[in-house]
């Protein structure tokens, strides 16, 4: 999940999800950054609305799985 | 017995032969208990079964003569026989016969002497009944009546009359005011020879609903089998497919697979987690 | 239940459920065929719409009890 | 779905599920047993837990889907 | 399953769902085709939108459940 | 999805998930290859339970009205 | 939002949610640290789970958009 997190930074910040601003990020965590995976983010962002998306899961019936103890 | 038969006068012998080429003709013999059957309820009975059954009523010592005269196995069936009997014949199973036969019961008034088949129970509450004698009535047949607000009431449940008891003259009486009709008034099979076998009512209730939920519970078993297993048939494979495509949307955000039609998801699933994670330090 | 399963075979198949023909789907399955079951059976499904059963049983997957003897 | 039917009269009386029993079954209802058929059906129950798949819900949310107007 | 994920790829691929094709993305990977199971999916898909039938998928809240601790 | 798809035929049937297996899966379907996509998903499976992943798909609420119209 | 995010993407990566390591990744992603606001971060952050919060949110189903055409 840490490279959508990281687009997430990216995002909430107001800058622009790129591959190399997404692996900057990724880096200056100290985590080794795949290429490939980051393309594969990139890609699948592309034309998605990153804010409706958030907003969605926000709606979502989170009533449900009450988590287990 | 039999040689005695012989000395029938000629109807009776009719009569006899009559019931013997029945039980020929029929793969099932029967007997059906006609008590307190009124002859109205009686007609529509014969009316329903048209068809399907053939009702037959005669004098029982011309069924014991018929029976004796055919021997056994079949002649087992005259110790059954009481004061009501009438022979009933079809070619259903008696499993069949029945379940016709419970279809054709109906709820009647009770009449002094007869025996309550089940706790007749009255229940609490108002009657449709303004105050006068009738309470008397109610209270000498042992019901708790009394008057409330210009009404006869009930004051608590009452089990009236106990299964297996006879219902006395006040007692219907009472009944028949209050319209319980507690008598199950029917065809009641007292047994029926089949096969060269003898069933007897108790072994021929069927619960339907139990089948019915079998049928169901069968149904759901043999679709959750085919699914499972992925064993495509027209009724199976739109449920397989969907499946499949769950477990891959399923396997997408779980490994967080960054595809485009599973992106949303992670996004909104990352973001509930920012979201919940906020909210713990707060 | 396999007379049960037996019915629905031949339901399915489009046959009649009679008491010969579930009789021979049982023998052939090498159970030893209970007549007086059998002729229960046949009776007992006079009353049941089985259509309407194997329908109500697809509308809605559920867990079931495993299949009882 | 005659075929699956087949398989749990023979599961359920404890019989063995073989490609034979279940067309022996299969014919034994007046159907005309397709051989391919009997052999998908029995390649797809290899290896799986008849009691357990029975029981389990089919986890599609599957016909529920009053087909939208 | 791995027969309705062949034909899982090649309907998301934009390929005819055909018996060559299953069997084709079967071998490749490594398994031993049974013919009888292709032909009976490839019946059963007869007629069938998949599109639609994977849409339901979708429509099913995925659970996102992480086990619980 | 195909990608996805693809692991899970290999998965299903026993066999490793690896790059030249999705790889050699996706072209048998005709499918041009995209190895950043492949080497992507691999990096994506790296100690995921799929067995587990998948099962949470039938963990989801099946009640799930069918999309209105 | 994107101090939390930041947090996540080290957390994700198993590594440690420090003042330096937060506002490394918010500087790498072009953002304006607030020393402030990161120290309150980590100071709200001690003594919480973050796996916990994590798996309680991935416990709600993600509502699928599915908006239906």
């Amino acid at each position: 999940m840490e490279y959508i997190y990281a687009a997430l930074v990216l995002h909430n910040a107001g800058k622009d999800v790129t591959e190399e601003a997404v692996s900057a990020v990724l880096a200056a965590a100290g985590i080794e950054v795949e290429d490939s995976r980051v393309k594969a983010l990139i890609a699948a962002l592309d034309g998605v609305d990153i804010e409706e998306a958030v907003a969605k899961a926000a709606a979502a019936p989170v009533a449900v799985a009450a988590a287990p103890a | 017995m039999a040689l005695y038969t012989t000395n029938l006068p000629q109807w009776k012998q009719d009569e006899v032969e009559q019931i013997v080429s029945y039980s020929g003709e029929y793969a099932l013999t029967g007997l059906v208990d006609l008590h307190g059957i009124p002859a109205k309820q009686m007609q529509e009975m014969r009316r329903d079964l048209q068809g399907k059954a053939v009702l037959h009523m005669t004098r029982n010592t011309l069924v014991e003569h018929a029976f004796t005269a055919m021997g056994a196995p079949i002649d087992g069936i005259t110790s059954y026989i009481d004061g009501h009997s009438a022979l009933i014949y079809t070619n259903d199973n008696p499993f069949q016969l029945y379940r016709k036969l419970q279809q054709t019961m109906t709820k009647m008034a009770a009449r002094p002497g007869d025996i309550a088949p089940e706790d007749i129970v009255v229940e609490k509450g108002p009657t449709s009944f303004k105050p006068g004698p009738i309470v008397g009535t109610f209270q000498q047949a042992g019901l708790p009546a009394a008057i409330e607000g210009g009404k006869v009431v009930i004051r608590e449940r009452k089990v009236f009359v106990k299964a297996g008891e006879e219902i006395n003259a006040k007692q219907a009486e009472v009944l028949s005011k209050l319209d319980i009709r507690p008598i199950d008034v029917g065809l009641s099979l007292q047994v029926a020879f089949y096969d060269g076998t003898f069933f007897e009512p108790s072994t021929l209730a069927i619960d339907e609903t139990e089948y019915y939920n079998n049928v169901v519970l069968a149904a759901q078993q043999a679709f959750n089998l085919a699914v499972f297993a992925a064993y495509p048939t027209a009724q199976t494979i739109v449920p397989i497919i969907t499946k499949a495509a769950g477990e891959a949307r399923s396997l997408g955000v779980e490994a967080a697979i960054y595809t485009s039609d599973i992106v949303e998801l992670i996004i909104g699933r990352a973001s509930l987690q920012a979201k919940a994670l906020k909210g713990m330090t707060e």
